[in-house]
């Protein structure tokens, strides 16, 4: 049972500011992911949970028991490092065995946790060795052991795997989520690489320039961005973003873009119509500009014209960049398309998913519905381009 | 490809010899002026030179015999192992204090620092001057005091001939005989006071550079590390005992080397404060040579005391040269 | 490759030019006597820095160019410090280093003998003497401390007695007490002085000799002049039951000085008499310059306990030494200083006496022409602790052990000591 | 996390130890300001009623030859000294060759050698060369005995160089002359500093070797005529006190001046911390 409160907290060093007026609930047993661009105040929210450093302002709650000026030492909280912190000059076992120690917890007790700690993560072999004698991965699974060992209230995760290659990335992050089931814990996790937010959370919390932006389940995110900032920052390659300007009547809004336009379908027309004459920016996820060879057939799309400047070849897919009336843009369309660098193109973009922001605001103006998910049925060709609309 | 490559390979190789060649003035200076002194002054330490004419007939270990035999040498021994001892202990202690200290976010650190460095950057003998007026009986700190109205000192500081020693007629003394260290009930292995003058002196000199060199060293402990051992519970103290102290393990042992080394060398300081002092109490080795050499023109003692001197500071830094120059090939 | 060795030649040229450059560099002050004078410089060495002595010293340099002519430039070279005892430690470097002064300032004695004629640094000086007629104006007992082998190798230019007991007439009078004559009254009113509060007798042997110096005195207190002489040849036993006695003495009077002692020099400690907080000192009588220097008259003198017509003499010399720098400017140099006109000018000012018996007394202060009549009538004996009476190294261990005495107050440990050195220098069996 | 009371314990320990740490200066400077009637030890921590600078006169004409004497000997030694040390570094670390790390160890040890243990040989050694008793003789012995430490401290600093620079410039066709004028030099000023700096404080400072070789007084370096006048009977203390702080003050203005570089050559001093 671990529940944290964060109530208006704001953490400056100096003149800047780290955390600025901070309200976020962390509910018992979930994997809360920080996400941000870097420097942007997530390792001090851990941080200031774990006692390492003092508030500016406002309050920390622990299971409903104000732990502002509560020594790190009293807090119960387990902390994996990003360069894990291992203590270089005791052994794996003594440094997994460090917290309890000065927690008084006996010897037996010690050598009891500590080994079943080190037979779940497999590095049983390693108690006697130092860090400098291990490799990456294994570090960073004494980290781990470091933490487990204590069963603690809450796990705090600084970015663990940013120093770990690729693969063993992959592997260690399946292996996080399967631990957080296990230990039935709260997690809160750190990280600037959005693959492993969207992974493993059950929550995720945006946060830029100390400023938390959306908090959601990984879907709402991703597909329901509350403003330009995270629409941009989750999902990769990022959402195209232009400016335009939304026009039209209640039956039919067309947001006017440089060169073209996009006419909403109607039920997003009424929606927006009270919008109509405002300055908005237009997302378009990559993966909603189809080729029109391969589109499933239930898209409402309208057809843009453009030149391919690259095509890269993914495997599954083709990412095209594009030039649309002297925009970039960038599409993510089956790999089977014939569009070759230099043609000119016509894509289909679905205009069901296209997010509206307000230029001035950068806040959401009209979120569309989570989508169910019908099976993907490539290949059909689809009817005309201005069925839609 | 081939012919420009041979002349490249053929020019590293003669460049390779100008390398050689470049080295080879210092090379040779060391060659000569270290290793080849070292090896003249081994020979003079077993000849007669006993005047101000050399006279190099061979007598063996005569000289190191008559050493130590004579009494005064015997005291410098003594009071080289208490001065090193209080000195490297005092240096090590203040030092790691006022570096932990300072490592805790003090503001004006860098003119603490520089108040505590300060005096490396002045010479002994200028140390040697000034302490001994700061430390003489009737002088110096005896009297400060007596400014706040508190009275004076009537302390003797390097003019005290007393030895602290275990007298064999105590029951200490009674008890060392009993397990066969009777001996030790001796004042030759006393703690003479008037070298603690000399060694205050030097620690205000040294133990600067000590604080430096544990800062540096508490800076290179990544905050990290700290942080985690607080998060894993420890307290300020425990995280000092179980963290820093053991990682700072290699500084205290460079620390201890270069103090060790130079305290065994001490000269310039106790000619200029307190040379001999009462019975020899500050009596060192450097000392001791300079006078037997340059006063008592006995050449042949002089260079036995230092070749002495010489396999003290071998035993102490060579191992340390060793280990230093594995560590650094290893990183 | 032929860039390289254009460099690598350059290179080796700058070493070798630098080499060159401090090797020759210093050959400026080679000197030459130019037809019709005397010329160049001539350095003098010695640790006569300041007061009477460095006055005194003064006077000779200005005597020089009315004696000798020419346009030499005498450069004053001194070290100061510890009775001469840096001054020594320099000069020995200096002789090994084979850069000897033109003229340099050492006690007659062992210290001349044994450190630097029998080692054969020095040129002898018969010819000299006798075209000075030298042989006639200084007494037969110093000539012989000056020669070796029949030949003398040094010009004494003073004469110093280093038993006086000086006393601040003040302190006697207000406590109605005599200055002490012998060893047992010195006891007597130290004692009475002592428990007034007052140190009965100043010493700062800062610089060991002054406690040797004590020693020597007290030795010859008890001892007299013949079986204290023996001690320096063999004839009297070290062992001996009267030397026991006379260093339990020695041991005595250490408990009546200032407890300080290890920290003054003699000058300040002679400041201690002076402000009347200590009663006497006994120290070699260049003390009375010191405190004609201080301004203070209220003095009196006798010889040191018990030694009433010995003269514990010590004398300066100057020599010259082989390789001299301008050697015909320092014959003239020894000219000036063997001189009656010089050794009237510069004795005065240092506050001793002449070592030539024709001076006239009527230039010297009432304690010196006491002195004077002294050093005709009593039994002349050398000064231990300023290298007249022994060798240096058995000096050095002398002085080792008393620098120990003085702390420890251990007196058969002492005399163990004294006994083994005597045995060590070869003059004991 | 830390309560207000422990930041005073703080504070109040580290001012007490600047305060006796700076007790010596405090002590020569009020010394050194006052007349002659005032000097009296019982008044040594008293402030002088008035301004003088009768000891700082004093003192400095009996050192003002002395202090020629040191500069004399200080700068061309500490010139030299940072050549060769550079020249060593440069080779010991790009131009490698076998045998090289033991020459290394070998310099090194000349570092930490007591000095009495070579002093016999070396004053017979300058007599032959006929520098003895000279300044010279004693700006050759201090470059001799540098060359281990700013061989050192070169070394150190060249390491940070990457080997990339020099092994490009290989391929570019420079020599080892070249690459050493054209690419180590420009980037070696800081080591310059550091090694200058280093010799000059320790060569002013050095009073063994000045007192052996140059035993004649009138060419005898600061250090050696203050302990001498310090030896001296009549000597005031106060115009010691004062002579203190002007043989001091070369060194403590580079130190002030250029503190940073002072602490590095003394963390290099110390090998590796």
């Amino acid at each position: 049972m671990a529940r944290v409160l964060y109530s208006h907290v704001t953490k400056h060093f100096g003149d800047t500011v780290a955390v600025e007026d901070l309200t976020l609930e962390v509910f018992d047993k979930e994997f809360l992911v920080l996400i941000g661009p870097s420097g942007c105040g997530k390792s001090t929210v851990i941080r200031v949970l774990a006692g390492l450093e003092k508030l500016t302002a406002g309050e920390v709650y622990l299971d409903d028991v104000l732990v502002n000026d509560l020594p790190a030492r009293d807090r119960d909280i387990a902390m994996v490092f990003q360069s894990y912190a291992l203590y270089p000059h005791m052994s794996v076992f003594d440094n997994m065995a460090f917290g309890l120690k000065m927690h008084g917890v006996h010897k037996d007790e010690i050598k009891r946790r500590v080994t079943a700690a080190a037979e779940t993560l497999g590095i049983h072999e390693l108690l006697k060795r130092k860090p400098a004698q291990l490799s990456g991965g294994q570090r960073q699974r004494v980290a781990l052991g470091r933490a487990i060992v204590r069963e603690p209230k809450v796990f705090l995760f600084d970015e663990p795997l940013s120093n770990l290659d690729a693969k063993l990335r992959v592997q260690t992050r399946a292996e996080l989520s399967k631990l957080h089931d296990r230990l039935g814990t709260t997690f809160i996790y750190v990280t600037h690489d959005q693959v492993e937010a969207m992974t493993m959370a059950t929550r995720l919390a945006v946060m830029k320039d100390g400023v938390l932006h959306q908090v959601g389940t990984p879907e709402e995110v991703y597909f329901r961005p509350d403003n330009v900032f995270v629409a941009g920052f989750i999902g990769s390659p990022s959402m195209n973003l232009l400016p335009g300007k939304l026009t039209g009547t209640p039956e039919e809004m067309r947001i006017e873009l440089k060169g073209f336009e996009l006419s909403l379908p109607a039920e997003r027309s009424k929606r927006v119509a009270s919008f109509a004459g405002r300055d908005v920016i237009c997302g378009i996820r990559p993966e909603d500009m189809h080729d029109r060879a391969f589109v499933r057939a239930e898209v409402r799309g309208q057809v843009i014209q453009g030149r391919v400047e690259v095509t890269e070849m993914m495997g599954n897919e083709r990412f095209l960049h594009l030039l649309v009336h002297e925009q970039e843009l960038l599409a993510r369309v089956d790999a089977r398309t014939r569009a070759r660098a230099g043609q000119d193109v016509s894509l289909l973009v679905d205009v069901d998913r296209v997010h509206i922001f307000d230029a001035a605001t950068e806040k959401v103006l009209d979120k569309f519905d989570l989508p169910e998910s019908p099976a993907p049925v490539p290949g059909e060709p689809v009817a005309s381009p201005g069925a839609a609309s | 490809m081939n012919s420009s490559g041979h002349r490249l390979a053929r020019r590293l190789t003669s460049e390779r010899a100008v390398a050689i060649a470049l080295i080879v003035p210092s090379a040779v200076a060391v060659a000569v002026f270290v290793y080849g002194f070292i090896a003249w002054s081994a020979v003079v330490s077993v000849s007669e030179w006993d005047t101000v004419r050399p006279d190099y007939t061979y007598v063996g270990l005569d000289n190191f015999r008559d050493l130590f035999n004579n009494f005064r040498f015997q005291i410098d021994i003594r009071n080289t192992v208490v001065f090193t001892v209080l000195f490297v202990g005092a240096c090590l202690g203040i030092g790691f204090a006022l570096a932990s200290l300072l490592d805790r976010h003090v503001r004006g650190e860098g003119l603490f620092r520089s108040i505590y460095l300060f005096p490396m950057a002045v010479s002994f003998i200028v140390t040697g001057v000034v302490w001994r007026w700061l430390l003489a009986p009737r002088a110096g700190v005896n009297i400060l005091p007596e400014k706040v109205g508190a009275g004076s000192i009537d302390y003797g500081w390097y003019t005290d001939p007393t030895v602290l020693y275990v007298h064999a007629d105590t029951r200490l003394g009674e008890a060392l005989h009993s397990v066969g260290l009777g001996f030790l009930a001796n004042p030759n292995y006393g703690v003479p006071l008037a070298i603690t003058s000399v060694v205050i002196a030097a620690t205000w000199q040294m133990s600067g550079f000590v604080m430096v060199m544990y800062l540096a060293g508490l800076r290179a402990i990544p905050d990290e590390l700290r942080d985690a051992a607080r998060v894993d519970g420890a307290s300020e103290a425990q995280i000092l005992r179980h963290i820093s102290v053991p990682l700072l393990r290699p500084v205290t042992l460079s620390a201890m080397i270069i103090l060790g080394h130079q305290s065994l060398k001490i000269f310039d300081l106790v000619i200029s404060m307190t040379r001999r002092g009462p019975g020899f109490a500050t009596d060192v080795p450097g000392l001791f040579m300079y006078e037997t050499t340059f006063q008592g023109n006995h050449f042949s003692h002089g260079a036995a005391v230092s070749i002495l001197m010489l396999l003290a500071v071998s035993v102490l830094v060579i191992p340390y040269l060793f280990w230093s120059l594995r560590r650094e090939a290893r990183l | 490759m032929s860039r390289h060795a254009r460099w690598l030649i350059v290179l080796v040229a700058l070493f070798a030019a630098m080499f060159v450059a401090i090797a020759c560099g210093d050959d400026d002050d080679e000197d030459k006597t130019p037809s019709g004078g005397l010329s160049g410089k001539l350095e003098i060495f010695s640790w006569w820095t300041t007061g009477g002595e460095a006055a005194g010293l003064q006077k000779l340099y200005e005597l020089y160019p009315n004696q000798c002519g020419g346009t030499v430039n005498i450069v004053n070279s001194t070290v100061a410090g510890g009775g001469g005892a840096q001054a020594r430690q320099v000069l020995t470097t200096r002789m090994l280093g084979n850069d000897p002064p033109g003229s340099f300032q050492v006690h007659m004695g062992h210290e001349l003998i044994d450190s630097w004629v029998t080692t054969n640094y020095m040129e002898p000086l018969d010819s000299l003497f006798k075209e000075q007629g030298w042989n006639d104006v200084f007494p037969k007992g110093v000539l012989d401390i000056v020669s070796y082998q029949g030949k003398p190798y040094a010009v004494p230019v003073n004469i110093h007695r280093a038993n006086v007991l000086w006393y601040n007439k003040a302190v006697f009078t207000a406590n109605g007490l005599q200055p002490p004559k012998t060893l047992d009254d010195f006891f007597k009113v130290a004692d009475a002085l002592k428990a007034k509060g007052i140190t009965p007798l100043a010493l700062g042997d800062v610089d060991s000799f002054a406690s040797i110096q004590l020693m020597e005195t007290v030795l010859l207190g008890k001892l007299g002049a013949t079986a204290y002489n023996g001690l320096w040849t063999g004839a009297t036993d070290w062992k001996a039951a009267n030397v026991t006695d006379a260093l339990n003495a020695f041991k005595k009077t250490l408990d009546y000085v200032n407890s300080d002692h290890s920290s003054l020099s003699w000058d300040q400690a002679n400041d201690l008499v002076i402000s009347g907080k200590a009663a006497m000192t006994i120290m070699g009588d260049w003390l009375e310059g010191d405190m004609k220097a201080k301004n203070f008259t209220n003095y009196g003198w006798l010889p040191s306990p018990g030694t009433e017509g010995v003269y514990d003499a010590l004398s300066d010399t100057f020599g010259l030494p082989k390789n001299a720098p301008n050697k015909a400017a320092v014959l003239c140099w020894l000219k000036v200083v063997g001189s009656k006109a010089g050794q009237e000018a510069f004795n005065p000012l240092k506050g001793s006496i002449c070592a030539r018996t024709d001076c006239n007394p009527s230039l010297f202060d009432a304690y010196l022409q006491s002195a004077m009549t002294d050093w005709k009538a009593n039994t002349i004996v050398p000064s231990l602790a300023h290298g007249a009476a022994v060798k240096p190294g058995w000096l050095t261990e002398i002085s080792d052990a008393v620098t120990a005495f003085v702390a420890n107050k251990d007196a058969a440990t002492l005399q163990n000591r004294l006994a083994a050195a005597c045995k060590t220098a070869g003059v004991c069996k | 996390m830390t309560l207000p009371w422990s930041r005073v314990a703080i504070y109040t320990v580290l001012v007490l130890f600047a305060l006796v740490y700076l007790m010596p200066i405090y002590v020569l400077l009020v010394t050194g300001l006052k007349s002659f009637q005032e000097v009296r030890l019982e008044q040594m921590w008293d402030l002088p009623s008035a301004l003088r600078f009768d000891s700082f006169r004093e003192a400095y004409n009996s050192l003002d030859s002395n202090l020629a004497n040191s500069f004399k000997m200080v700068v061309p030694a500490t010139i030299a000294s940072c050549m060769l040390g550079s020249i060593n570094g440069y080779i010991l670390t790009k131009w490698r060759f076998p045998g090289s790390d033991l020459i290394f160890f070998l310099l090194l040890f000349g570092m930490f050698i007591p000095y009495q243990s070579i002093l016999i040989p070396l004053v017979k050694t300058l007599q032959q060369l006929h520098v003895y008793g000279s300044l010279w003789g004693l700006v050759i012995t201090h470059v001799i005995y540098g060359i281990p430490i700013t061989t050192l401290i070169f070394r150190n600093y060249y390491a940070n160089i990457p080997t990339e620079l020099v092994e490009a410039a290989k391929i570019d066709g420079a020599s080892i002359f070249k690459i050493y004028t054209k690419i180590i030099f420009p980037l070696s000023l800081p080591g310059f500093v550091v090694v200058a700096i280093w010799q000059f404080t320790s060569i002013w400072n050095d009073f063994l070797f000045a007192v052996t070789v140059t035993s004649n007084p009138g060419i005898q370096p600061a250090t050696v005529a203050l302990n001498n006048m310090a030896g001296s009977f009549i000597v005031e203390w106060n115009v010691q006190m004062a002579g203190a702080l002007i043989a001091a003050l070369p060194t403590l203005i580079v130190y002030i001046v250029l503190g940073r570089f002072f602490v590095r050559g003394l963390m290099a001093g110390a090998l590796r911390g």
